[in-house]
């Protein structure tokens, strides 16, 4: 049964979106168990994947739906990259979960059933989009995640409306011009199936004939719509912080992520490199407007008091650092985008968990929430630390290690603007957390400063039975992750190494 | 194909699609819509593409008009642009 | 040179991260079994730490790595003998220190005692790790835990001046690492082939041209910005705004030592003064330092603020060391290692002077100071000494080192920066004697009659008395820093 | 806003333009999406043979595709309750959604209803016909389920939302279109528990032995049925909710 | 006169039609695009959505056209000598002594048929369309609700007023 593994993985969420959607109309209470264990399931076969994958020969597996031919059919193919975002989207979907708990019930009252059938299908369709190897079925699939995603920001407060409703249209154009482009491919290719259009396009050397250039353009347009890169970033901010607290926490981890495995996917293993990097001037300004994004991410969330808006910014930031790894064309900026793409899921993950628990617990949307958070939920604010400081890329973090390989990407293809931005952008980041860290341990009274064991007369430390352990847990899992993922980057680089090896990369 | 009729339905649609986009009434802009939809999926019929006319006449002309028509009931019948 | 791989180091390393469990869990309500951890987590630690000296001594090179951080680069503990001194003097002035601040936390009843002592033990955690620390990614490592692991105790008193100098001390330390010393590491990564081990010959020794050599040593230079060359110097001054046990400890050994001992790392085991000799363009560097040298003792004649002088007078010192390194010879790389425990004894004497004055008499300004000598003879006392052992006078340890650089200069032929050794001498001279001077021969202003100031409570003159003396017997006894220091000179 | 919009209008489209000049012309029979011999010439030559399905659009959809079109019915699906979950309690979040049809006063108009009971049931068995009779000429799950849907649309539009809300109430709807993603997946499944991968409909058919190829047939009469089902119920719970605001009451 | 018009016929056919369903795509498609950016009235922001998904849609069915092709449904014809084939190798099957050869299946030409292909991705593209469209609609009856406008620039204005957000 170990084969059918990447049918599961996807099916499961779906049949328990069913089930809660059903068992949720006699009950409503059934939904988050049902939700947990599709999760787990779905999670526990992730690793089972994964584990296939690395012992299987060129740890590269596939599955065909029907069993066809991949060009006729519909086909997964799953390599060590795959195999590791998936298990990023599935752990980061189950944690999530576990930490809605309370949030749903409050937030989305009556409507757990629909929220959690939701929640499994977009992650369905982000497994999906991650192992498909067929460039349609990647368009229902993003569509799949585009519908709940817009839904599930829309069951938030009254701000959410509008943004998902201008949410709904940029991403109908970003996916429709994702469509387009694969139409421009299918024209000239005649094919559907990733590897089938590379191999049309080896074999006919149609790759500079203006329609595959304008629909890598289009395609790339999408994708880069969706990712929300600078000057497309517009519906982010709004989306994500007006969104329910769990939605926030989903999707700011995982949407843009996926989006640059779809964008890397698209540029290696469907155009390839000698395709995408041999117009030096295109990939240079790429890796440019990427500079752009980051500098003008990480000064915009400078600009915010609002904590929510402030991380969201952040990821406009990250999303940056991203795709200029990816092009800056070598082999240590490819290894630095993909391992970001698991090390930047983390701590999003792990900011958006802590940041929601304070702003849930000091009903405070704004900076002063964080005023002495240390001495009232210590917990959580040690979780918020460790992310704060993986942010900044401090080490043995993972955010150290992704952007060290970054650096050393850029410095080997000589983009020294990239270089300052991604310097620049872990300063600002350091100044945006620090003035955090500065409120939450040493605010302007001294009674709330931090002090282990407490002073004598202080009153003993009830952050425990403040936050309920279905959030607390989640979010210190995702803060112990990010160091566990630092220290073994070099496992993870290594069979990210493989998976990138047949890409003639520099 | 024939391709007379489908030049004739395709300046049709362009026409169709212009004015339901300037008509201040959205009633008026749903119907037109409507219209679009079924000379859309007369353009399929002529293509050879029997079952996308199918779903069009149906799902096109069908029902998202329907549902256009009641959103409109539903919120402003009139438009400012 | 044999390597020996030892689990001492790893030990001698996590002793006092060990320690800060108790001294959470004791917390406010058991002070005193509280200190009591921060001691005996102390001895332990020295005692680890002087364990190791006689392998070492031996030619030996101890030796713990584990988790591969990067490709052929691990998490590593490599003890040789400049990392073994920098220990030595970093683990027993922890232990006077810890001393010290019992008797100036109660005396001056601060708030959150715990905290202090917790993140003292984690600084001087981070310190070992720098000393020990076997290549240049672990050093990074190290360096960062340390800006960040010392911020609390800088920030310590959270009020708004407090909070100010800790955010500019942050702020300096933070950026300069990030922004300077991070390129320089991932490019000596890049350049290095994937080994980034600290070698005798520098591991990047003829792998880089003229140019990009002196730039990786500008970049380490600012980067390390803890060793306080101009420009990136003043957040020591603002830094002093914390207790003075910390200003003590981190400010006079630990941070600031640590950054020359970076900057020494960086030019012996990095790059190799052997091949930077070949390249000359270490010169750039000494002249920043001499710069330096010379303006901070300028501004320190100018300061009122007791502390305030001591800072810019530790800046001066520290690029003392800077520019013996730079001049890349034995003799003044021998010097600037000698330095270290040199300066580091006197300078605490200095600084745990001034907090026994502040604590006794809640003097802060020189001009306050007339006649306070008769008052604490003992304190004053230590303080001549101290001021001479930093100025480079006989019969105190700052004079060999001084002397070494010295020489070493005129080994170089660097006349000019030979004289900036001697004004700045004269310079430190002129603004350490008048305090001496006032104390003892002057009669206190306004008639001010010090019948109720006596000397401070004894933990806090038994460490500054210590010290005293040990910068005086270093002048006698200094065979084994010697040993140490030439093991590394010998090595090249 | 404007200017925005003529910018981005003029850059794509001239973008688009350019692109344009290097297509094949229209109806090229040997353009190269249309003689790739390993896809679309494969489609038309092989489908009959491998699948008895005469209509090849209905072979490619619920056969070799089939997995996309599972996913197409999914979004239907999601579209439903996701509409549910916006307009649900929308303002009056204590209040119990629809039942009363007092809302409703003025009766239904005699000749409407009338004609509505006439043409009704004939559009319904049309649209069961349609969704029958996929294989052999234009039409299949989606066409026949809209068309039934349809019908119930319209049964709202002659005699009030609450009438056709008798007939089919928002959570049987929401049970059926479930159902239909179940039929559709749980035939899925049963192809992997005998043995192939997900949807192989091939090894169903030691359980109606006429063959391979009518095995494939079969499935895809029967996953049909289930796109049918889920598309009927939501295309009426997406009318339902849109033309009352989410309250289930009165309506257009 | 007849002449006249055959030749302007074939002037048309040689030089408008091979192209003239791209370039109408793409005349559809920016209306569209331009529609969902600058109108201001959320509904007809979703009109243009559906027109933007209508050209794309005419595009791909576009691409599967082959002049003098029929609809993709195998004719009764064809169906039949399948059959006959299929009956004649199963008695083959039977009794090999009375059928001693195996027909092969008759080679249909591609040709006669449109392609499939594009057909089958636009069914799910109209189904998506309509999903999104109901949901857009959906969330800008919330809107309304919410606001009591459809119209951005006054919502935008009421936000302004209420001052609960800054971006």
């Amino acid at each position: 049964m170990t084969d059918q593994l990447p049918a599961i993985i996807v099916l499961m969420p779906l049949l328990g979106a069913l089930l809660s959607v059903l068992l949720g109309m006699f009950d409503r209470k059934l939904c988050l168990p049902v939700a947990l264990v599709a999760l787990a399931i779905t999670a526990s076969s992730a690793v089972a994947m994964l584990a296939n994958v690395l012992a299987s020969p060129g740890q590269s597996l596939s599955y065909r739906f029907g069993g066809w031919d991949p060009l006729v059919g519909i086909e997964y193919r799953i390599d060590a990259l795959s195999g590791l975002v998936v298990l990023a989207i599935t752990a980061v979907g189950f944690l999530n979960a576990i930490y809605s708990k309370t949030r749903v019930r409050d937030e989305s009252p009556r409507r757990e059933h629909y929220f959690y059938a939701l929640y499994l299908l977009l992650v369905a369709g982000l497994c999906g989009m991650v192992l498909t190897n067929d460039a349609f079925n990647l368009y229902v699939l993003l569509e799949i995640c585009s519908l709940t995603s817009y839904a599930l920001i829309a069951i938030g407060n009254r701000r959410a409306a509008l943004a998902s409703f201008n949410y709904v249209i940029i991403g109908t154009i970003g996916a429709s011009f994702y469509l387009l482009g694969v139409g421009y491919l299918y024209i000239k290719t005649g094919a559907l199936n990733m590897d089938g259009i590379h191999a049309a396009l080896r074999a006919n050397d149609i790759a500079d004939s203006p329609t595959i250039k304008v629909g890598f353009i289009l395609i790339m347009l999408g994708v880069w719509i969706k990712m929300a890169l600078f000057p497309l970033h517009g519906w982010l901010s709004n989306a994500y912080s007006y969104a329910p607290t769990t939605t926030g926490t989903l999707m700011a981890p995982l949407m843009t992520k996926v989006m640059v495995y779809i964008m890397i996917r698209m540029m290696l293993s469907v155009f390839g490199t000698e395709f995408v990097f041999h117009e030096e001037f295109w990939s240079n300004g790429v890796v440019w407007i990427a500079t752009v994004a980051i500098i003008a991410g990480s000064v915009l969330a400078l600009a915010r008091s609002d904590i929510k808006k402030m991380l969201t910014y952040l990821i406009v930031a990250e999303v940056g650092y991203m795709v200029g790894g990816a092009w800056l064309g070598n082999h240590s900026g490819m290894i630095g985008a993909s391992y970001h793409i698991l090390s930047d899921a983390a701590m999003t993950f792990c900011l958006f968990l802590a940041a929601g628990i304070i702003i849930n617990r000091t009903g405070e949307a704004r900076m002063n929430a964080f005023d002495g958070a240390f001495k009232k939920y210590p917990l959580t604010m040690i979780g918020f630390t460790v992310g704060a400081l993986a942010m900044i890329g401090l080490p043995p973090s993972c955010g150290f290690f992704s952007k060290f390989y970054l650096i050393s990407g850029g410095i080997e293809a000589g983009q020294w603007g990239f270089v300052v931005a991604l310097l620049f952008s872990s300063l600002v980041n350091a100044v945006l957390f620090f003035r955090i860290f500065e409120r939450a341990y040493f605010p302007k009274d001294l009674a709330s400063g931090f002090e282990f064991g407490g002073d004598p007369d202080a009153k003993p430390d009830r952050s425990l039975d403040q936050v309920p352990y279905s959030m607390l847990v989640p979010m210190l899992i995702a803060a112990a992750s990010l160091l566990v993922i630092g220290l073994a980057n070099q496992t993870i680089v290594g069979w990210l190494n493989t998976a990138l090896a047949s890409f003639s990369l520099k | 194909m024939i391709w007379q009729f489908d030049i004739i339905i395709l300046l049709f649609l362009v026409v169709t699609a212009l004015i339901s986009l300037r008509l201040k009434d959205l009633l008026g802009a749903s119907i037109v819509f409507g219209i679009y939809s079924f000379l859309i999926c007369l353009l399929w019929a002529e293509m050879g593409a029997v079952d996308v006319a199918f779903t069009e006449a149906a799902v096109g002309a069908g029902v998202s008009t329907v549902i256009m028509i009641a959103t409109v009931y539903n919120t402003k019948r009139r438009s400012k642009d | 040179m044999t390597t020996v791989h030892s689990i001492v180091p790893l030990l001698a390393f996590l002793v006092s991260l060990v320690a800060v469990i108790p001294i959470v869990l004791l917390g406010e309500r058991r002070r005193n079994a509280r200190e009591a951890a921060t001691f005996i987590a102390g001895f332990i630690k020295f005692a680890l730490v002087a364990s190791m000296v006689p392998a070492v001594l031996a030619g030996k090179v101890l030796e713990f790595s584990f988790i591969e951080l990067l490709p052929g680069v691990a998490l590593e503990f490599r003890v040789d003998g400049l990392g073994l001194l920098f220990a030595l003097v970093a683990s027993s002035l922890w232990i006077l220190t810890s001393c010290y601040s019992i008797g100036y936390m109660r005396g001056a009843n601060e708030g959150n005692q715990t905290r202090f002592y917790a993140f003292f033990a984690v600084s001087l955690c981070a310190t070992l790790g720098v000393a020990f620390s076997g290549n240049l990614l672990t050093l990074y490592l190290f360096y960062e835990m340390l800006s960040l692991a010392t911020y609390p105790l800088v920030t310590h008193h959270q009020d708004k001046e407090a909070r100010s100098g800790g955010r500019t001390y942050l702020s300096y330390l933070l950026f300069t690492s990030i922004a300077f010393a991070l390129p320089a590491v991932i490019f000596s990564y890049l350049n290095s082939g994937g080994n980034m081990d600290f070698t005798s010959g520098g591991f990047l020794a003829d792998k880089v041209g003229g140019g990009s050599a002196l730039v990786l040593l500008l970049l380490f230079v600012f980067g390390f910005s803890k060793a306080g060359v101009m420009p990136f110097h003043s957040w020591l001054p603002n830094a002093m705004v914390a207790p003075t046990p910390v200003s003590a400890l981190l400010h006079a050994v630990a941070v600031v030592k640590v950054g020359v001992f970076c900057i020494i790392r960086a030019f012996t085991g990095v790059l190799g003064t052997d091949f930077l000799q070949t390249l000359d363009v270490a010169s750039v560097i000494s002249w920043l330092a001499a710069v330096t040298v010379v303006t901070s003792s300028l501004i320190a004649m100018t300061q009122d603020n007791l502390k305030r002088l001591l800072a810019f007078s530790t800046i001066g010192q520290l690029s003392y060391i800077v520019l013996g390194v730079s001049l890349l010879v034995p003799h003044a790389v021998q010097g600037s290692m000698l330095h270290i425990p040199m300066h580091a004894f006197g300078k605490i004497t200095l600084f745990f002077c001034a907090g026994a004055i502040y604590v006794a008499s809640g003097k802060k300004y020189i001009s306050q100071l007339d006649g306070l000598g008769r008052a604490m003879p003992w304190t004053m006392g230590a303080f001549a000494i101290g001021a001479m052992s930093v100025i480079g006078l006989p019969l105190t340890g700052g004079m060999l080192s001084k002397i070494y650089m010295i020489w070493g200069a005129a080994d170089a032929q660097q006349h000019a920066l030979l004289a900036v050794y001697l004004v700045s001498s004269v310079l430190n001279g002129v603004y350490f004697f008048p305090i001496v001077y006032r104390a003892f021969f002057r009669d206190p202003q306004g008639g001010e009659v010090y019948d109720r100031v006596s000397e401070a409570p004894l933990p806090c003159v038994l460490p500054l008395a210590i010290t005293a003396a040990g910068s005086v017997l270093l002048f006698f006894f200094p065979g084994l820093v010697f040993e140490l220091t030439s093991l590394m000179i010998s090595a090249d | 806003m404007k200017l925005l919009g003529l910018v981005a209008v003029i850059i794509t489209g001239s973008l688009l333009l350019y692109a344009s000049g290097d297509f094949p012309a229209w109806g090229d029979a040997n353009s190269p999406a249309n003689s790739n011999q390993q896809v679309s010439v494969r489609y038309i030559q092989d489908s009959y043979a491998k699948t008895k399905t005469p209509n090849e659009v209905t072979a490619v959809l619920a056969d070799y595709r089939g997995f996309d079109t599972m996913f197409e019915t999914v979004v239907i699906f999601v579209a439903g309750i996701a509409i549910i979950a916006i307009l649900s309690f929308l303002g009056e979040p204590n209040k119990p959604r629809g039942g009363d049809i007092e809302e409703h006063p003025e009766t239904p108009d005699l000749i409407i209803v009338q004609t509505c009971k006439l043409v009704i049931p004939i559009i319904q068995l049309f649209a069961l016909y349609v969704v029958a009779h996929g294989h052999y000429s234009p039409g299949g799950g989606f066409q026949g389920g809209v068309m039934f849907g349809a019908s119930l649309i319209l049964w709202a539009l002659a005699c009030g939302l609450p009438a056709a809300l008798k007939r089919l109430s928002e959570p049987r709807a929401l049970v059926l279109s479930a159902i239909g993603i179940i039929i559709y997946a749980g035939w899925g499944f049963l192809c992997m528990l005998l043995g192939g991968n997900f949807l192989e409909y091939a090894f169903t058919d030691p359980l109606l032995p006429e063959g391979v190829e009518k095995a494939h047939s079969h499935g895809m009469l029967i996953v049909e049925i289930g796109v049918a089902f889920t598309v009927t119920a939501i295309m009426f719970v997406i009318y339902a909710n849109l033309s009352s605001r989410g309250r289930l009451k009165g309506g257009l | 006169m007849m002449l006249d018009h055959a030749m302007l016929a074939n002037l048309i056919e040689d030089t408008v039609v091979p192209k003239i369903n791209f370039w109408i795509y793409i005349i559809l498609m920016m209306t569209g695009l331009y529609a969902m950016i600058s109108k201001n009235n959320l509904i007809k922001k979703l009109i243009g959505m559906s027109i933007f998904q209508t050209a794309i849609i005419l595009f791909y069915v576009s691409i599967g056209v082959k002049s003098g092709s029929g609809i993709p449904i195998l004719g009764a014809e064809t169906q039949r000598e399948f059959h006959e084939v299929e009956h004649h190798n199963h008695e083959h099957d039977e009794h090999p002594e009375e059928f001693p050869d195996v027909y092969a299946y008759p080679t249909i030409n591609p040709d006669d048929y449109a392609n499939p292909l594009p057909h089958v991705l636009m069914l799910t593209a109209i189904v998506v369309g309509v999903s999104t469209l109901g949901l857009a609609l959906a969330i800008s009856q919330k809107i309304y609700h919410e606001y009591g406008s459809i119209e951005e620039d006054e919502i935008l204005a009421q936000i302004k007023t209420r001052s609960d957000n800054d971006d």
